[in-house]
């Protein structure tokens, strides 16, 4: 899809960069410090944005490139950096991610690092180094995500005999949804390695002592055993190219199924079916009735949301679920976006939209929030759903926004939204829903107290 | 408790007042792998430029240095709010690869057409200066065609740090003054620089200046307006504030058209007071003086009986601070003091060793003096320091908050206007709300104090 | 505490009617049918006015008294919808809640029972059957909910042997509370009666056929068996008189603990010591940390509130409990009225807001709206908390309301509200905050996109 | 299937159309332990007299009978809202042992001097009658200190069923009628009796009546007025909707007054054309029945059109309807055919046999036709009949819900206008929203259904 028309500017993206995915999943690694290979900037740019989502600390370590480094090439400062953050922070793992600066200038990473261990490894607590290579002028912070994630299962999965342990792949959801699924696995009473994690690291409780690294995170040995898990679920249906499921199958053989991320109904059937079918077990009476009280709800409500009309945006796999869910309860899509471009998000939403009797809404990738306003502009809009940059627009068009994924840089607690699973679509059916009716109250001269 | 985290190599830039005779070293770069709260050079000329509202600012690169500037900051514009958006050329790889002129080219055309804003700044990113683009050349070509002012901003993020930035954001700005009408100015006129009308503090201080007769030519940036800095050479005086964003401005418009200048803070009352008496004094017009002093008086009759509230439940208080600019924390340390707390830490990204022997003459025995400092070094302060508050950006702000302490947003974010007589009030209302927060007695730090 | 000043008439008053407490209580016992002797018309009105909140059916049986038995009595029309009800629901309990009519007519319920089961029972299938005096002018719905809870102890329990279950008398709750408060005993491990259980009952899934009477409730079997309990924990600080849980003291000797609604940090820690210490185990990790969690969401929010000014109204119990987390978060409670008039209101608050360094507030008993906005015309105002019937009162302040409790007549998923335990307090901050922070940022005109 | 759960009590109230000869019982007393969908004759006097929005509505008894009717109709008011709040004597303990007269009598003197009514209605309720308190002299002496109507409302909630409480309130009124001046009212005029302004209503038929050159009189009682029902005597016709609400009036204003009344309905556009035309009938003026042709063919020139959508997609749904009053069935018959759908069940709360009667000749075979009906028989019937949509008011909603059947509140909560043309467009459009609405595929009827 390209843009609508086809500006070469951009204004307002609707997307972030390449680095900033690879640190959140790096993140989500137990021991791990991300580490950017650039200038100083780009680290604390990234964490500023990520703070103000999850009001936690995040330390993204940098080589602090300086203008020598650009003609020198960044190899020293990179090893320095190492050797700090290693004295430092103890890490158990430094996941390293690339920026433009340092693709540009040519540094070979993996080169480097190896030079690295040659030269500084003692064997002895040695944190483990992992590269990923992330320009923020090949893609957004989704692809760096998944790049980082690929690279840590390339770099660290181990084959081996197989045994009784699933790999989840869940996507970038929040901190309250890893939880969430993690609680889920443990009712089917099954065993997982869920990658990332970034559920306490990102999410933690209040402290008495700094922490080097916050606890949390999936562990190295889980991660190792990836190659050995009996099934990957991936959860994303707009990749393009090779993902951290997709190797683990073809370097180790570990069957892959991929799905939706789990949002809205039928989206989280598929994934609680596959979930039951790896555990062997039925679906726990706790999914059962928090379904059916789901639905009842969808009942209860439905009449106040029919027909209202939505734009989505945001991450590809994300808008991808929400547009189904809106679908599923009636409300009207008319507009998907994301500052991505997989090239597979119009295809991905008209196979979640399939017999739910929607008519296919504009999908667009590739756009900016400019894009996006000038497209709404004439279709009549009620709400925006989406991360926090789209609370402009919807100031303007005086119509709700609701808040959903990353960032939410102008509330507190985006880290504990939840959006999957039956849980998840209750939350969000009650969010959407009470904002419409609280506008249609508001909104009317008389102030009915009973809607 | 559990020592300070230091690396050996980060040791000189820490002194503890009192412990030995004042030694530190700044201005160093960050060291790799410290996790510094340091920005970089795009940075310091995004902070700078980015209040002038009818100006199109494009960043030229790829997305990130754009998207995570868009709309971050609380300056205030009474007009245009060009300054909100976030453009970019978004390179990608092909552009890297065949250079990305062409397309900076096409998108100034664009949104000059789409804005007609009334100059551009075109900000170079990391890659810009590797790729080769001649930036100026294209910047040249476009103004000529859209006859107005567009002007590259050298601010390749990795060629050094925000001060570079800054530096890169004046000689910017350097192309445009002169080049106004300076007819009808006032001569007891001035341009304020160094404000960046966060909650609109340059409207408060503007209003000051005016009931001392003094007329404020330009705004820079805060609310600034191109049309205003081109003029601003035809001010008797710059008034510069904060230690080092704007003083390139003053030093070459000193230079080339002889406008003298003075270094003020409008934080804390005695700087804020003295920032009046110092530009009355320089016009050498007791009327004026008489007026700036009548002004101080009115303006502290009110405010200090409604500060004695706060005085009183903060009394002995314990407050830390973290800034980007040195000067901004001297005004700090007097303000605490105002209110009757303690200040036991302060520190600077960008502090100058001026900078830091002014900090160390002005602050008790035993206060830590730290520059560049990182997130492991300040939170060990915060512990050992048994810190109240701590004063700093949104990057220092989950330090705080993750062990327990309580925070003020001095930095470009913030929402509260802090400057001037009405802003220390708001100053001290927002420590007060911070500190006096019930929700420490629930943090593990005050817990466990509970129980020793 | 007498109103101020103190007016004869009545304005949209801030209690309902005992009846339906007690409606509600039977409700939530396993195979109930809430049976109200008197006019048609309460019955009708007290359905309208639960479904209006719950979204769900809610059968409530009446004896329809008409014009004649007003003066020859109820008894023959209480026999024969006694009977109807029998033989049309085979409920397990028919729970009888008299009416001011009938309590006025001076119908000896007791007795017309007693003569019921000599004539209708058959000794097969024959359902139980409580009653209890509920005449709407002798207290409010609370007193309704609390009696009935009474009489179904004191005419079900039994004694005997202790046994290791303890009983729980949570109080009138939301159906999210008691499955949050059921899934928080399964992870204590400790075997608990929870009376009453509405959860199911009041909160169910679609269904394919309309049942008779809807599962879930506290089971019977259980209900006799709290006589043999071996610690009873009853929420609640502002009782006067009786209640279940100082029947079961006095009749069977069971101890009784109790402690306020586990709403906020201090009183729901006050809770959880007392099951922690009743189960043998420690508070379980997932509670720890969602108090760390809490805390740590405490301080990233606690800028944003702090020093708000709120109006609580309520019932006594829920306005005591909120009215303690709101001054934990920083928010000043400036008023906290009821239309109850237990006269241990203002005590309770006193003793909940000890060492938070809050001012008392004004507290208010036996008030209504009318009552409520005179006394809060001069308070300067940022919120209301409490709930729906508080709208029209919020919309002429132009400030938020915070829907709590019930009814919620103007919103979906009252039910669903979680107000209890560090989870409720979690969601209950977070709601709060925004509330805040959305109002100031559209009231602003700048509209920042970062707050 | 599962078979009907009916009580054998109540087989006689309920017909299946073809299956037996017509025959039903009705006007029955609620079955005790039926859960009857009916209220209570308070109930039915607070429907009639509550949008009567410049009365002060108090009702006399304890809290429940007030709070539960607190602000829960859509009936809306053009001026005062007087009628959206709740006022209660709230009788304690205390009262019903000494009487409630005396604090009956301060409570209105203190509503009185606080909102000063055009009126007061008094409530009486259950318990009201059994403690003896002589409401009419309290309301006759505060009547006289205040000099306004203060009109007592015999309404205690056992003495019959809603309709004895439209009896009431209509007795009510009638103390008004015939105390207004009636000059200046012209020839052509009428009152409209029966409907209660819900989401507006009563605006769009004044306006259809303005139209045809209908001069309305009064409101009784959507956004009804005191002085206009004083004089509403000098209306010459009085047009009443809905079954049995406001008829007691109009057949007593018949008796003293000598005016004439016609039964219209303005649902549905048969009816609602009908009624224009009769009342253009009624004056035998041929110009009135022109413009009322007009105005029909006018309306229906743009409804018609736009129904289409909604009638392609709903054709041959199926639907249910239970109302309070038989009258507002028929219209609803109608409606549905228009749009293409079928009904199956047809019910009322109240209707009386000749109403039954009615509904039977219109319907089609198989239909059943219900009286007093409660949730069991209610539910089995939709599950039988395999209803896509069930009309009633709030106590349905539930059950049609719960089974996963999409539902049109008709009742007197609604927010939607659903009278005259533009109301038809609504309801269908609200039908639509309803039962087109993508949750249905996940009710476990619609599940079950596909396994099949």
């Amino acid at each position: 899809m390209s843009k609508m028309p086809n500006y070469v500017s951009t204004t307002n993206a609707c997307k972030l960069c390449k680095p900033l995915g690879a640190s959140l999943a790096f993140r989500g690694i137990e021991g791990a410090v991300p580490f950017l290979h650039g200038s100083q900037g780009c680290a604390t740019y990234m964490r500023r944005y990520i703070i103000s989502h999850f009001n936690e600390p995040i330390d993204i370590a940098s080589s602090s490139l300086g203008e020598k480094h650009a003609v020198y090439g960044g190899s020293a400062n990179l090893k320095m950096g190492l050797k700090n953050v290693t004295a430092k922070y103890k890490p158990q793992l430094i996941g390293v991610a690339t920026t433009c600066l340092t693709e540009t200038i040519g540094d070979d990473v993996k080169m480097i690092l190896a030079e690295y261990k040659d030269e500084f490894h003692t064997g002895i607590d040695d944190p483990l180094i992992i590269s990923v290579s992330t320009p923020s002028y090949s893609g957004t912070h989704m692809e760096g995500f998944n790049a980082a994630l690929k690279g840590v299962v390339e770099q660290l999965a181990n084959g081996g005999e197989q045994n009784e342990t699933i790999n989840i792949l869940p996507g970038f959801i929040s901190a309250a949804d890893l939880r969430y699924l993690k609680e889920l696995l443990q009712d089917f009473g099954i065993a997982a390695t869920v990658l990332p994690d970034y559920s306490e690291t990102l999410d933690g409780e209040a402290l008495n002592e700094y922490p080097l690294i916050p606890k949390g995170g999936t562990p190295l040995s889980s991660i190792r055993n990836m190659g050995r898990a009996k099934l990957t679920i991936e959860c994303g249906r707009t990749f393009s190219g090779e993902t951290a499921g997709s190797q683990l199958l073809k370097l180790f053989t570990v069957p892959l199924t991929r799905v939706g991320l789990p949002i809205g109904i039928r989206e989280t059937d598929r994934f609680m079916d596959v979930v039951s079918e790896a555990a062997g077990i039925e679906i726990p009476e706790k999914y059962r009735s928090a379904r059916g009280r789901l639905v009842d709800a969808m009942v209860d409500g439905h009449k106040y949301i029919f027909g209202k009309r939505a734009v989505v945006y945001g991450e590809e796999d994300l808008v991808v679920g929400l547009t189904a869910f809106l679908a599923e309860i009636g409300i009207k899509p008319v507009l998907c976006a994301s500052g991505g471009k997989s090239g597979n998000m119009k295809e991905s939403i008209a196979n979640v939209l399939e017999g739910l009797g929607c008519e296919m809404p504009e999908v667009h990738e590739n756009v900016d929030f400019y894009d996006i306003e000038e497209r709404a502009s004439d279709l009549d809009l009620d709400l925006l759903v989406g991360h926090s940059k789209g609370y402009s627009f919807a100031r303007r068009q005086n119509i709700p926004l609701i808040r959903v994924g990353f960032p939410i840089h102008d509330r507190i607690g985006g880290q504990r939204l939840l959006h999957i699973g039956y849980h998840g679509a209750q939350q969000l059916f009650d969010t959407i829903t009470n904002t419409i009716i609280a506008k249609k109250q508001d909104d009317s001269d008389v102030g009915y107290s009973y809607m | 408790m559990e020592p300070l985290h230091v690396l050996k190599e980060r040791e000189p830039q820490i002194h503890r007042k009192g412990e030995a005779p004042f030694s530190i070293e700044c201005n160093k770069d960050s060291l790799a792998g410290a996790v510094s709260q340091r920005a970089c050079v795009f940075c310091g000329s995004r902070v700078v430029l980015y209040p002038i509202a009818d100006a199109l600012h494009l960043v030229h690169g790829p997305i990130g240095c754009a998207v995570y500037t868009w709309d971050i900051r609380g300056a205030l514009s009474s007009g245009p709010e060009l300054h909100r958006l976030s453009f970019s050329t978004d390179l990608q790889e092909i552009d890297v690869i065949f250079g990305g002129e062409k397309k900076l080219y096409k998108a100034l055309i664009e949104l000059i057409d789409r804005h007609q804003p009334k100059a551009a700044f075109v900000y170079s990113t990391c890659i810009v200066g590797l790729i080769g683009d001649d930036m100026e050349a294209v910047c040249k070509q476009v103004e000529k065609e859209k006859s107005i002012p567009v002007l590259p901003v050298m601010s390749e993020g990795f060629k050094g740090n925000k001060r570079a930035g800054y530096e890169a954001a004046c000689s910017a700005m350097t192309r445009l003054v002169g080049t106004g009408d300076i007819s009808g100015i006032s001569k007891h006129s001035i341009n304020i620089l160094g404000d960046f009308n966060l909650a609109g503090e340059i409207w408060l201080i503007r209003e000051y200046f005016n009931r001392i007769g003094v007329e404020v030519v330009a705004n820079i940036t805060g609310d600034g307006r191109i049309e205003d800095i081109k003029r601003s050479h035809g001010a008797a005086l710059n008034v510069v504030q904060c230690s080092g964003a704007t003083m390139d401005l003053a030093t070459m418009m000193k230079k080339r058209f002889g406008i003298p200048n003075i270094r003020v803070s409008y934080f804390g009352v005695e700087d804020m007071a003295e920032a009046l008496y110092e530009v009355a004094r320089f016009f050498k017009d007791d009327e004026m003086l008489e007026k700036a002093r009548e002004l101080v008086r009115m303006e502290l009759s009110t405010l200090l009986p409604e500060l004695q509230k706060y005085k009183t439940a903060l009394a002995g208080k314990k407050a830390a601070i973290y800034v980007g600019g040195a000067f901004k924390a001297f005004s700090l340390v007097k303000a605490f003091r105002l209110i009757g707390m303690k200040v036991v830490m302060v520190g600077s990204q960008t502090g100058t060793r001026e900078d830091y022997e002014e900090l160390e003459e002005i602050t008790d025995e035993g206060t830590i003096i730290i520059d560049d400092a990182n997130p492991l070094e300040l939170s060990a302060i915060i512990r050992e320091k048994d810190v109240d508050i701590f004063v700093g950006g949104v990057k220092e702000r989950p330090i705080a908050y993750k062990l327990g302490v309580a925070f003020c947003d001095h930095n470009h974010e913030r929402k509260e206007m802090l400057a001037g007589f009405h802003g220390m009030l708001n100053f001290a209302r927002e420590v007060y709300g911070s500190v006096m927060s019930p929700v420490w007695q629930f943090v593990p730090r005050r817990v466990s104090e509970e129980k020793e």
